[in-house]
């Protein structure tokens, strides 16, 4: 496995919540890499903080308090580059006890620097589609127009001539029906699968080496979501770009990916191979992923438990991190063995067999 | 389909001119309404007859006072014996420049502030710059005018009025500014300006379609810019001007500035009622076409404008 | 102030030599052109000589037209159109012959037309008839007719003779192809609002929002006024005008409001002429309510007035406390009546004498009837001169135990109020006089009824006796007697509480020279007014 | 460089936090500003209400006209007519106070009725409201209020139901929009299909429970709108009439003597109508972020 297109580590993101008067640490030291051409995909409950990695990673979090720190390395063609480079100089934290108490921040300055590093980055290398597509399209300017953009910004054609035929040429590949007419629609006009589509011709036009699909499928009713499955598929076949895929739908992330991060609590707490991890009988698992698998419908869950379990409890608050392991309080398989560990010391993320880590005291490494 | 973006605009705005008109009857009903309520049977003063072969009743009056302002008569004044429309036109054409003067110069100075507050959030710049602005909005527009006279004349010994005294001085276009000044500042036009473009332009920063311009690298300008700034901008003026013609009222003593707004006081003074009305009806056409405008810019800056 | 009541203009004597025409321009060596921009409160309606009766309107007809005699600086008759005439022996007939070199103004593109004894006929058929509305007809009644003898020649017949008509013939004179209706005049005929007359300055536009431009009249028969160009600017606020004055954006207020003197005293560019509008202020009674009917209630409010504090205090004491119906200018007004004084105690006894008792709240009252008056006052957007007065009134009368309600009507609805319905107490108001003399139509008993001058309902057959005669006498020396016992009478009656006169200020840039001003018509000598080149500019 | 801190000891849930823990702190300032003014302007009104006035506001006194503030026995000195400018300031709320109630009273109650029309039943009358809402826009409110005044007579009642009538639509619009709201929510149907009567559901759960606050709100805007309104009629001469005193011809008459310098006479008012309306319009817009959430930036 050559050089990572993209590697994370240590990725900690956090905001400001106003309203609580408190910081939520929605990425809390994730470590993730995606090989050229692989498909990563990261799994996880909402408020796991899998899309938040995914913004962090284009340069997206915005928000005035939201502070990221670690490093997010993008090495495409032959430049390797730290796209957090810098940015500490711009933020002093405050700890106390695993406790972020005060964070001082230069918006503008982050901002700017931000921008600048990003710039050659986004759209260009890193791509994005999002979930609600129809409100992810600019409502004011037609499809022709948004394509016709991008691919004037990052592409060697210009011309506004031949940057349409490209660009109609783009929406045939992502088997939108008539592109010509689409062409010159604006996005109210169309369903929501179109829309997708739509966006994955704006994503792929300017053949990014990196593809961060959000959620692609949510908010697409189920017959349209299959068909957006199947059409990634086809296109990652076709492109060979590599992709991360965040999707709260298990189904989605078998179908696509290559390797699987789990998510919960803002870390990832299980990764591996897609087959190994999610394979029906695997000799380890973490609890929280044995539980996600459960909780979805597939034939031979079914057949196994008979039933599907919910579960039990509330997505943890990630304002006050416990000192032990996130998924305690919810955790169904505590034995007493392990108990007081797992109440106090986070376990380490562990290599149980090749290529497969997680995060959890009852397998220890 | 290949018009999607052109066919609703004709068609809305169709709509939209029949809505004004419909309005603008509604208006001319409330006004002769009012006089009809009048005591001393103000109508009377408007020389207006019952039509030939329509009842001696209220509609029968309206219907004769309307088809006269049809043909363009709104009457003579009462005070001078001059017909109402030309002396109005006359009138009318200096209030507009007012009116619109300060709609401009209110932009000029709420825009450059609304969008830095929506980019940056709150500085100590746009903060100071909003409550200045809420303060102006509070002062009465002609002790303001006052105040700004006196600095003018005391402070750079210059004197801010037009009607025709200004052509003795240097520039005396930029005197003219000055009441155009006051009147846009003042009566919280500024103040409401300000809040609106800022909160319509966070809204949109906001929208998920302008994180993917900014995903695909972008400038995210080019994809705010109808929604966030041309519209609110549109909607703000148009929805602003009545209330600048009212305060109008006011500058334009103060300055002696040649407008409606002076006639009107007069007219009031000397129940005058043909040019008062006239004034009325005037300044509400004023309103309808500014709202009319808008209407025309958003159906063709929005094609969802035809879904609605 | 309003309102105003025009009588035509006292002249002295009735002799008078012809004058040889001037020849255009004025030999006298002063230069011509400038301009000279002045301000008025407010805007004219119409701009002719026989429907307008504001002052506005009236100083303007005073530049653009003329009168068949006028009234020179010494208050002398001179002539005018008329070049001599003569009165036959009963005073009954007097036969004017016109100047033969007087030209109309010019309308575009016409020739100028000549003036001639057409038009003096055609002025007067005019300004009589019934369906022309205009002040001037009371005072022209006197007239019998009015015929031609040839181009140049009018004859005038009165139906009595009376005292220095030759005055009375400074009316202005009309010309007969001005008006577009030739019965009568209304204020819609387009003449009312682009008049052409005789006078030393032709009109030029007016725009909408009443600036008059006035151009020089070229052939003028006195000879071209010196200053080219006369502009009325209107402005909707006094504070404003001054500072407009101050910064040379106008050159001329013509009236000053009192409180504005100060700043204008202190300022060495400016003239400060004062000249005395023959008028005065005064609280007008209406003698329908009983209450006011009573005599010593009239007196008790006059005494309770401390004026001279009121004239100190409010017009920076800018003028004088008055005794009786006449402006203290004029040669009626009778110096040994003296003002009632200020004396709130005789003001009581005087109350309690007509039989009023303080009820439960102080305030007086007689057989259960309170006396409360109401006090109705127009609205000025500037009036705080006239709310200072009205206010300090309120404030006198109720230490005597007189509760007053101060109404304020819009301009128009005072008026009908007052000289319509006769529906008031009391009301604050100024005459203004163009002859000091003839105070008929405000105190004779045939003055009573709508739209007349006597709205207070003031009858005394022994007033209307003595105002008779006085109009009849031929004598002027015994005119004056009657109107000095017409004084002490009215003085002594109070159907006003008179007030005072106020000394009226004009403010003007020094560069305009030679300035004389008319107390009442203003501008009659303007043609003689110039501005030296090197302030042209 | 900006700050954010973290409140020390555990966080609740936003919804559990009291009204103070979620406010800003620049809200709280408008309202607490907002609410000092409001018990100003209720004590000088019971103040002129029972005459406890530290001067006879009528009482003239020619020999100290246009005092400056801290004369002896004027603190805050005297106007044209020498009388007591604390004294007629006290008493000036007193023109507003009843017309200004007059006027909220007729904008919120039609505005409800309006609103409510629009919102709760729609369809047809929601356009025809719509209309006429637009038709009471079209007017500048000046003009109008110069337009009744001529044909009836400048009488501060007749003023003051133009200006609520002309506040109708504003009141309406907001109460219509709150009511689609929540029927997104899908409020109104839950409330039917417990088969609350309609005018419960209206007057209690729509008005009571989910408007009140943008009620308040409305009249605070509106008291502000009565102010601004009858000074600038003042100024026309149409105001409240002499010798009642009101803010705005308190001004009018002292602005006589602003060109010459005596600034005192009119601005003292001026000062006090610039903090009252911004009182006023600081507590909308404070109530409006902390019972609306309605964020200002």
């Amino acid at each position: 496995m050559d050089a990572p297109l993209l590697a994370i580590e240590d990725l900690r993101t956090y905001f400001y919540s106003r309203a609580k008067r408190a910081f939520i640490r929605s990425v809390d030291g994730v470590s993730l890499h995606v090989a050229p051409g692989e498909t990563l995909g990261i799994v996880g409950e909402s408020g796991s903080g899998k899309s938040v990695t995914a913004l962090s990673a284009a340069g997206l979090v915005s928000d005035a308090p939201g502070v990221i720190s670690g490093r997010i390395e993008l090495h495409s063609n032959r430049v390797r580059r730290n796209l957090l480079d810098g940015l500490e100089r711009y933020v002093r934290i405050e700890q106390r006890d695993g406790r972020v108490m005060a964070v001082e921040k230069d918006h503008r300055g982050w901002r700017r620097h931000a921008e600048t590093t990003m710039a050659g980055v986004r759209g260009k290398e890193i791509a994005m589609i999002f979930q609600n597509p129809r409100s992810a399209l600019n409502p004011y300017a037609t499809i022709g127009r948004q394509l016709v953009e991008t691919i004037r910004l990052h592409t060697s054609c210009k011309g506004e001539r031949e940057a349409k035929e490209l660009a109609i040429r783009w929406l045939e590949r992502v088997r939108m029906d008539s592109p010509r007419l689409r062409f010159d629609n604006f996005p109210f006009g169309m369903s929501g699968g179109m829309c997708q589509r739509a966006m994955l011709a704006m994503a792929l036009c300017a053949e990014p080496s990196l593809l961060i699909a959000d959620e692609p499928t949510t908010g697409l009713d189920a017959t349209i979501q299959s068909r957006i499955v199947e059409l990634l598929a086809e296109l990652k076949a076709a492109t060979g770009t590599a992709t991360l895929l965040i999707s709260h739908d298990i189904s989605v992330i078998q179908r696509l990916s290559d390797r699987v991060a789990v998510m919960y609590g803002g870390t990832v707490v299980e990764t591996g191979r897609a087959t190994q991890l999610l394979a029906p009988q695997a000799e380890a698992r973490h609890p929280y992923t044995a539980a996600l698998l459960a909780s979805i419908p597939s034939a031979e869950t079914i057949r196994r438990k008979g039933n599907l379990q919910a579960i039990e409890g509330e997505v943890l608050d990630t304002i006050d991190v416990p000192r032990g392991c996130r998924f305690y309080g919810r955790c169904n398989r505590v034995t007493e063995g392990v108990r007081e560990r797992c109440a106090g010391l986070e376990p380490p993320l562990a290599e149980v067999a090749p290529g497969h880590k997680l995060r959890c005291w009852l397998y220890p490494a | 389909m290949k018009f999607a973006a052109v066919k609703p605009v004709s068609r809305v705005l169709a709509r939209e001119l029949a809505v004004t008109a419909l309005l603008l009857v509604g208006v001319s009903v409330v006004v002769f309404a009012i006089l009809y309520l009048a005591p001393g049977d103000p109508l009377h003063t408007l020389g207006v007859r019952e039509a030939p072969g329509l009842p001696r009743s209220w509609y029968g009056h309206y219907a004769a006072w309307f088809g006269k302002m049809l043909q363009g008569d709104f009457g003579h004044s009462i005070r001078t014996g001059l017909p109402v429309l030309p002396e109005l036109a006359r009138v009318g054409v200096n209030t507009l420049t007012l009116t619109l003067g300060s709609l401009v110069l209110t932009l000029l100075i709420a825009v450059p502030i609304a969008v830095h507050a929506a980019a940056h959030g709150d500085t100590a710049g746009n903060t100071a710059a909003t409550i200045g602005a809420y303060i102006l909005s509070a002062v009465p527009v002609f002790w303001f005018g006052y105040l700004v006279v006196y600095v003018f004349i005391h402070q750079f010994g210059m004197f801010p009025l037009i009607s025709g005294t200004a052509t003795k001085q240097a520039h005396a276009w930029l005197y003219s500014l000055v009441p155009i000044f006051v009147l846009g500042t003042a009566s919280g036009t500024l103040s409401e300006m300000i809040r609106h473009l800022r909160e319509e332009l966070q809204r949109v920063l906001a929208e998920d379609y302008i994180r993917t311009a900014r995903a695909k690298g972008a400038p995210v300008w080019r994809h705010a810019f109808k929604e966030g700034f041309l519209i609110p901008v549109t909607e703000i003026m148009s929805a602003k001007i009545p209330f600048l013609l009212g305060g109008a009222v006011i500058v334009e003593q103060v300055f002696n500035w040649p407008g409606m707004g002076r006639m009107a006081w007069q007219a009031a003074q000397d129940r005058d009622f043909p040019v008062i009305m006239g004034i009325a009806l005037l300044a509400a056409a004023f309103v309808r076409f500014g709202n009319l405008l808008q209407r025309v810019v958003f159906t063709a800056v929005n094609p969802r404008a035809s879904q609605e | 102030m309003r309102p105003i009541l025009t009588i035509a203009v006292l002249g002295l004597s009735a002799a008078a030599l012809c004058i040889p025409a001037h020849a255009a321009p004025k030999a006298d060596g002063r230069p011509d052109g400038g301009v000279l921009n002045y301000s008025e409160y407010g805007r004219t309606a119409t701009l002719d000589p026989i429907t307008s009766n504001e002052t506005i309107s009236l100083r303007i007809t005073e530049l653009v037209f003329n009168g068949l005699v006028g009234i020179d600086e010494k208050q002398e008759i001179v002539p005018e159109l008329a070049e001599r005439w003569q009165a036959s022996q009963d005073g009954r007939v007097y036969t004017f012959s016109l100047r033969k070199d007087v030209k109309w103004h010019p309308r575009e593109g016409e020739a100028p037309r000549p003036f001639t004894a057409d038009d003096v006929v055609f002025t007067y058929n005019m300004m009589m008839h019934p369906k022309t509305i205009t002040p001037l007809k009371v005072r022209y009644e006197f007239i019998d007719k009015i015929e031609k003898t040839d181009d140049f020649t009018v004859v005038c017949t009165l139906k009595r003779p009376i005292l220095n008509a030759l005055a009375k013939f400074s009316f202005k004179i009309i010309p007969r192809h001005g008006p577009a209706n030739s019965q009568f005049l209304t204020r819609e005929d387009p003449f009312a609002r682009s008049p052409i007359g005789t006078g030393p300055y032709m009109l030029k536009t007016v725009t909408g929002d009443g600036e008059v431009v006035l151009l020089a009249n070229p052939d003028y028969f006195k000879g071209r006024a010196h200053i080219d160009k006369f502009i009325s600017k209107p402005f909707a606020d006094q504070n404003i005008m001054a500072q407009a004055l101050m910064f040379n954006a106008v050159d001329m207020i013509v009236l000053v409001n009192p409180r504005n003197l100060p700043e204008v005293q202190g300022d060495k560019r400016f003239v400060l002429q004062p000249y005395n509008a023959l008028s005065y202020s005064f609280f007008g009674y209406n003698m329908r309510n009983p209450l006011l009917a009573e005599r010593r209630v009239r007196e008790a409010i006059a005494v309770a007035l401390n004026r001279q504090e009121m004239l100190e205090s409010f017009f920076n004491g800018q003028g004088t406390v008055i005794s009786g119906p006449f402006a203290p200018g004029s040669w009626a007004y009778n110096l040994d009546v003296k003002p009632l004084p200020f004396d709130p105690r005789r003001s009581r006894a005087l109350l309690a004498e007509a039989g009023f008792r303080p009820g439960a709240d102080g305030m007086l009252e007689k057989d259960g009837r309170k006396l409360a008056l109401s006090l109705k006052v127009p609205i000025e957007k500037e009036s705080e001169g006239v709310k200072r007065v009205v206010l300090a009134f309120q404030n006198y009368l109720k230490s005597v135990g007189i509760a007053i309600k101060v109404e304020f009507k819009e301009w128009q609805a005072w008026k009908e109020d007052v000289f319509l319905e006769h529906d008031f107490d009391i009301v604050f108001a100024s005459w203004v006089f163009d002859d000091s003399a003839d105070i008929s139509s405000l105190f004779h008993s045939a003055e009573i009824g709508a739209w007349k001058n006597n709205f207070g309902g003031y009858s005394n057959p022994e007033v209307d006796g003595l105002i008779v005669e006085a109009k009849l006498t031929l004598d002027h020396e015994k005119r004056r007697t009657i109107n000095r016992k017409l004084h002490s009478m009215l003085a002594a009656e109070q159907p006003y509480a008179f007030l005072w006169t106020l000394t009226n200020y004009s403010a003007y840039h020094r560069k305009v020279r030679r300035v004389q001003i008319h107390p009442y018509k203003f501008f009659s000598f303007a043609d003689e007014w110039f501005i030296p080149e090197s302030e042209q500019k | 460089m900006r700050h954010y801190v973290q409140a020390p000891g555990p966080v609740g849930e936003f919804s559990q936090l009291t009204l103070w823990q979620r406010a800003e702190t620049l809200d709280l300032v408008y309202v607490g500003y907002g609410l000092l003014v409001v018990a100003l302007v209720l004590a000088s009104y019971l103040l002129g209400a029972f005459g406890w006035l530290p001067h006879d506001p009528q009482a003239i006194n020619v020999g100290l006209i246009n005092a400056a503030p801290f004369t002896p026995g004027h603190l805050l000195g005297t106007d044209f007519l020498g009388r007591d400018l604390q004294a007629r300031l006290i008493l000036g709320i007193q023109a507003y106070f009843l017309p200004g109630l007059l006027a909220i009273t007729i904008s919120i109650v039609g505005g409800c009725v309006l609103g409510i029309l629009a919102g709760y039943r729609g369809g047809w009358f929601d356009t025809i409201i719509t209309y006429f809402d637009n038709l009471l826009d079209s007017f500048p409110r000046l003009v109008l209020i110069l337009l009744v005044i001529a044909a009836f007579k400048p009488d501060i009642t007749y003023v003051m139901v133009v200006v609520g009538i002309t506040g109708m639509p504003v009141t309406a619009n907001l109460i219509a929009g709150k009511i689609a709201f929540l029927r997104q929510k899908n409020f109104i149907e839950a409330a039917h299909a417990l088969g609350l009567p309609a005018h419960t559901v209206v007057l209690k759960h729509i008005l009571w429970l989910n408007c009140r606050a943008l009620l308040v709100i409305q009249a605070t805007l509106g008291m502000a709108e009565a102010i601004l309104v009858e000074t600038s009629l003042s100024y026309l001469g149409f105001g409240v009439q002499e010798p009642a005193p009101s803010w705005g011809n308190m001004i009018q008459a002292g602005a006589n003597y602003f060109l010459q310098g005596h600034f005192w006479p009119s601005t003292a008012p001026a000062l006090a109508i610039l903090a009252a309306i911004l009182g006023f319009q600081l507590l909308g817009d404070g109530l409006n972020s902390l019972l609306e959430g309605r964020r200002r930036n």
